[in-house]
């Protein structure tokens, strides 16, 4: 029982990232309205992100910002189990720049899909394209 | 400054971006010389450092001055190095190729047509030349990304949807990619390709890094249109506009290939993915599926470019296929296909950009009588075609020779009869057009024209570097020889057969 | 860190994506999608993750909540599922 | 379509699954990510980079290349909104014009215009009419502390979270709410689409040109130390003042590029009417 619980306590923020990642392919995949799909796509985004912030994380350390004094007492005292690895987090700033600018591109789509057939389920407009 | 080659390759482009777009808002009519500039700049830059690797062997740069692990290096072989001639000089024929129809179609948004097009270049080439798996994520998003704004311009009907499905499952591939990397990261701590490389053996059989291996390969996969995976290319490649298309379809799937062999050689090395995985029979197989299934879906086609993207599709299986044989003869086939199929593709996709500039449709029963009104056009198409078969004096028959050969040698006859069989497709495939622009009497409402059998060609802007890129299919044929023993068999890593 | 807000905001978390997907108004789902960054936003703080929750709050939750309720104005709200 | 979205969801779920067994535990510090490449930056960052938020010397030094690359991204994403939605063509709609004095509305179509800035009548959206004191007094306030903020973050990114892009974004929001709570072309009016154009691509440019302009220097790219030869820092601190500078790029950058993408979208292209 208490190994299960220390198992648990290892690794739940990793099943949890998972749980939010299906949730966003699942959304993709079998939601019919555009948008919907959309909404799909950032979480399942959002999800990786949340998943690389985990790694990056360490027991009782503080958060990766430097204090000013340190510089002249030399490297040797700055402790690195003392701050956060700060390398995911500025991978995934970047990610969370290429999430906007993705959605960002992809709403223009949707708007100009829906000025042509003034709908947004893929399979109302499927049915136009196919009366064509 | 010859030490700084990789770089100015990649920036040149994307500072011109910068300047055409400021370009755009102040005089239009500089667009397209800075854009051809810069292009032809990264030309120069990729033929010379293909001579300097040849010289002096693996070129690296450090970004920043900082040491690899730490900061992002490039690392050029020649694998490396070929692709980049590729890449860089279809864009810049292509660029020159497309100018007048990009004139016509886009007559407002010229210089915005330009910038998204040199990012493309941009993205595609970052891509092959970087050494950093998390580099190469950020510039597959700005290939991406530029391929879907590019792709929707096309015909207004449809080209927005499947654009927008383009990028659904795009961010699918490369958020899978992404995945995979993080996966690597956590078990190495690491993001630069060498330095995984030599961290990952003592790890070959955890579980992470066999994930890390699937998602890794399932999102290049989505994004190179593998078989299974192909959903988005048709649509896509079919309603893009033709200057746009004429880019994307001979070098986004490619480059895709080159990735995916690039993980192979350098992240994962040959050793966990053929000796440890044992997987290599299984994709065999699934490529010789989407070799068979591409060439039947192409003839299901009634639209000349639809037909294409699904010899796009059976041709990512040549490629895979090729690589996945595991030995000399099967790698170098696969690695000389990415050259040759790069150069069919545009040859094809020019050809019909210039048909479409002068014909209202590009369905079969458009074709009509074209060999007299287009008969340099369509002297290149077919060219282009018999190269696509495998005819012997162009280039695709050799690279056909050298899979064909690494599929016996494999043992693996079931991907030399898909090969063939779609050889044989092809000739069905090429032969039905020539027969109908050939043979068969002119549009009806063309008929008056046909009597007298003028000639409509395209511009010569266009005519020109489809004559150049019709000329190097029968060139790089030639010399495919040369350039299997100097440029790809030194690539091959040493323990493969 | 807290533990029990840890998995107090996780919960919230899942919820409020789960809502985001199956709520039948689009307008409603992009308020329900900003609640979602700004419940990772606090999450990733939670973390220690300053810069990467601060990018969110700014961007997640709330210029993508703008593009979001500004392309549902030149939309529709509607939506089958 | 559900069905067999559910069972990919579920193999793919569970292939993840499998492979967390080997992950080392949760926030262990001695996992091979923490050991192996950051620790490097966290002990030398102060020293090689004068810099004390360790994020913001990785962002913009040891990996400045990605985030230059990033930006291009962000300006990508803008020239493709623009690209895609713009119409440059004037379209002849119908408008709607209220005169001021007595409240009644005209609706003229075709070519006829009142002119946009009569005196005695003002333009209203078909759609929308964002008419309230409350909300455009409180953003008349509030716009330049947001404004002002966001000057903060950008220059304080060096000692405290943000930087650049968070900088860009808020102010960015800022002229957005302006366009909100005023209306669209009010907006537009204090900041052109041409100087908007102008600027993403500027942003990048410092970018991308002070990385080219360490390479005319001698160094690498990128290599802030080598602006040492040309400005009066020690190399230590060039890396600063370069940081400094890529940072201002970002946020011109970003700055622009979400006004142009919300405008593009809230008007369909047209810059007219919008939310």
């Amino acid at each position: 029982m208490e190994a299960l619980i220390h198992h648990i306590v290892g690794k739940y923020n990793y099943w949890l990232y998972i749980i939010l990642m299906m949730i966003g392919l699942y959304a993709m995949i079998a939601k019919n309205n555009l948008i919907k799909k959309l909404v799909g796509m950032n979480i399942f985004q959002t999800a990786i992100i949340l998943f690389y912030v985990s790694i990056g994380c360490k027991k009782g350390a503080t958060i990766p910002i430097l204090e000013e004094h340190g510089a002249h007492m030399g490297a040797h005292t700055i402790k690195v189990a003392d701050y956060i690895n700060p390398l995911p987090h500025v991978l995934m700033l970047t990610a969370i720049v290429v999430s906007v600018s993705t959605f960002g591109v992809a709403l223009a789509l949707a708007v100009k899909i829906y000025q042509k057939y003034k709908t947004l389920e893929e399979d109302e407009i499927l049915m136009r394209l196919r009366e064509k | 400054m010859s030490q700084h080659y990789p770089v100015l390759l990649v920036t040149v482009p994307l500072l011109s971006a910068f300047i055409i777009s400021g370009l755009s808002w102040v005089k239009k009519s500089l667009c397209f010389p800075v854009a051809l500039l810069a292009l032809g700049t990264s030309v120069f830059c990729a033929i010379s450092l293909l001579f300097r690797v040849l010289d002096l062997g693996i070129v690296e740069y450090h970004m920043g001055g900082w040491m690899p692990p730490w900061g992002i290096a490039y690392r050029v072989d020649l694998l490396n190095a070929l692709v980049l001639v590729v890449v860089s000089s279809v864009a810049f024929l292509n660029l020159f190729a497309t100018h007048k129809s990009v004139q016509r179609d886009f007559p407002e948004k010229m210089g915005i047509f330009y910038v998204l097009y040199v990012l493309f270049v941009t993205g595609l080439m970052g891509i092959t030349v970087t050494g950093d798996v998390f580099n190469l994520y950020v510039l597959l998003e700005i290939a991406s990304l530029t391929a879907y704004a590019l792709i929707a311009l096309g015909q207004p009907d449809s080209a927005p949807l499947a654009s927008l499905n383009y990028v659904f499952i795009g961010t699918i591939g490369a958020c899978f990619y992404l995945l995979g990397i993080g996966y690597l990261y956590i078990m190495t701590g690491s993001l630069n390709m060498a330095d995984i490389a030599s961290l990952l053996p003592p790890i070959y059989h955890s579980k992470a890094v066999l994930v890390a291996f699937i998602f890794c390969m399932v999102g290049v996969c989505i994004k190179m249109a593998f078989f299974p995976l192909h959903v988005w290319l048709p649509n896509a490649y079919t309603f893009a506009p033709n200057p746009a298309s004429s880019v994307i379809a001979p070098l986004m799937t490619k480059v895709m290939v080159y990735v995916m062999i690039r993980l192979v050689f350098s992240v994962f090395l040959p050793d966990f993915s053929f000796h440890v995985l044992h997987i290599d029979h299984a994709i065999v197989w699934l490529s010789c599926l989407a070799i068979v299934m591409g060439s039947l879906l192409a003839l299901n086609q009634k639209n000349i470019k639809r037909m294409l993207t699904y010899i796009i599709v059976s041709e990512i299986g040549y490629m895979v296929g090729g690589f996945w044989l595991g030995n000399r003869l099967g790698m170098s086939g696969a690695i000389l296909h990415i050259l040759n199929d790069a150069i069919m593709t545009l040859c094809l996709f020019l050809a019909v950009g210039n048909i479409a500039y002068k014909i209202r449709g590009l369905d079969f029963v458009h074709l009509k009588g074209l060999f007299r009104k287009m008969p340099i056009t369509m002297a290149a198409f077919v060219a282009a075609g018999l190269s696509v078969i495998g005819v012997p004096p162009t280039c695709g028959f050799f690279s056909k020779w050298y899979l064909i050969s690494g599929a016996i040698q494999a043992g693996q006859y079931g991907f030399m009869v898909a090969l063939l069989f779609s050889s044989l497709v092809n000739v069905v495939l090429f032969f039905r057009i020539i027969e109908i622009a050939y043979f068969e009497p002119m549009e009806t409402h063309h008929r008056v024209v046909a009597m007298r059998d003028v000639m409509e060609e395209a511009p010569l802007t266009m005519l020109v570097p489809l004559l150049i890129v019709a000329v190097s299919l029968v060139a790089v044929g030639i010399y495919s020889g040369n350039i299997v023993t100097h440029i790809i068999l030194p690539v091959l890593p040493k323990g493969i057969g | 860190m807290i533990p029990q807000l840890d998995i107090f905001i996780l919960t919230l978390v899942i919820v409020c994506a789960i809502a985001a997907i199956t709520v039948k108004d689009l307008l409603g789902c992009a308020i329900l999608f900003g609640a979602y960054s700004f419940m990772m936003c606090l999450l990733w703080s939670i973390m220690g993750s300053v810069d990467v929750a601060f990018t969110e709050a700014s961007v997640g939750a709330g210029v993508s909540t703008i593009f979001f309720v500004a392309a549902v104005f030149r939309t529709t709200r509607r939506t089958k599922d | 379509m559900k069905k067999i979205g559910f069972i990919i969801v579920c193999l793919s779920g569970a292939l993840l699954l499998y492979a967390t067994q080997d992950f080392p535990r949760w926030g262990d510090p001695n996992s091979p990510a923490s050991t192996h490449v950051s620790p490097r930056y966290i002990q030398k960052t102060l020293e090689e980079t004068d810099v004390p938020n360790a994020v913001t010397s990785i962002l913009a030094d040891y990996r400045g290349y990605d985030t230059m690359f990033e930006t291009t991204v962000i300006f990508a994403a803008g020239m493709s909104c623009l690209i895609l939605l713009r119409v440059f063509k004037r379209k002849d709609e119908d408008r709607y014009y209220r005169h001021i004095s007595t409240g009644i509305t005209l609706h003229v179509k075709g070519e006829k215009t009142i002119p946009d800035r009569s005196k005695e009548f003002e333009r209203i959206d078909t759609m929308w009419t964002p008419y309230d004191l409350i909300i455009k007094t409180v953003s008349r306030f509030l716009v330049p502390f947001i404004q002002i903020f966001a000057l903060y973050v950008l220059a304080h990114g060096h000692e405290s979270p943000g930087g650049g892009f968070q900088g860009g974004v808020i102010f960015g929001a800022s002229l957005i709410i302006m366009a909100i709570a005023f209306d669209l072309r009010t907006a537009m009016r204090r900041f052109k689409e041409k100087i908007d154009g102008l600027f993403s691509a500027l942003g990048v440019f410092i970018y991308a040109g002070l990385g080219a302009l360490c390479l005319l220097l001698g160094g690498n790219f990128l290599d802030y130390k080598e602006l040492a030869t040309i400005f009066p820092f020690d190399p230590i601190e060039a890396r600063a003042y370069g940081i400094l500078g890529v940072e201002i790029g970002v946020f011109i950058a970003v700055m622009a590029v979400m006004v142009c993408i919300y405008v593009n979208i809230a008007s369909e292209g047209r810059l007219d009417e919008g939310l």
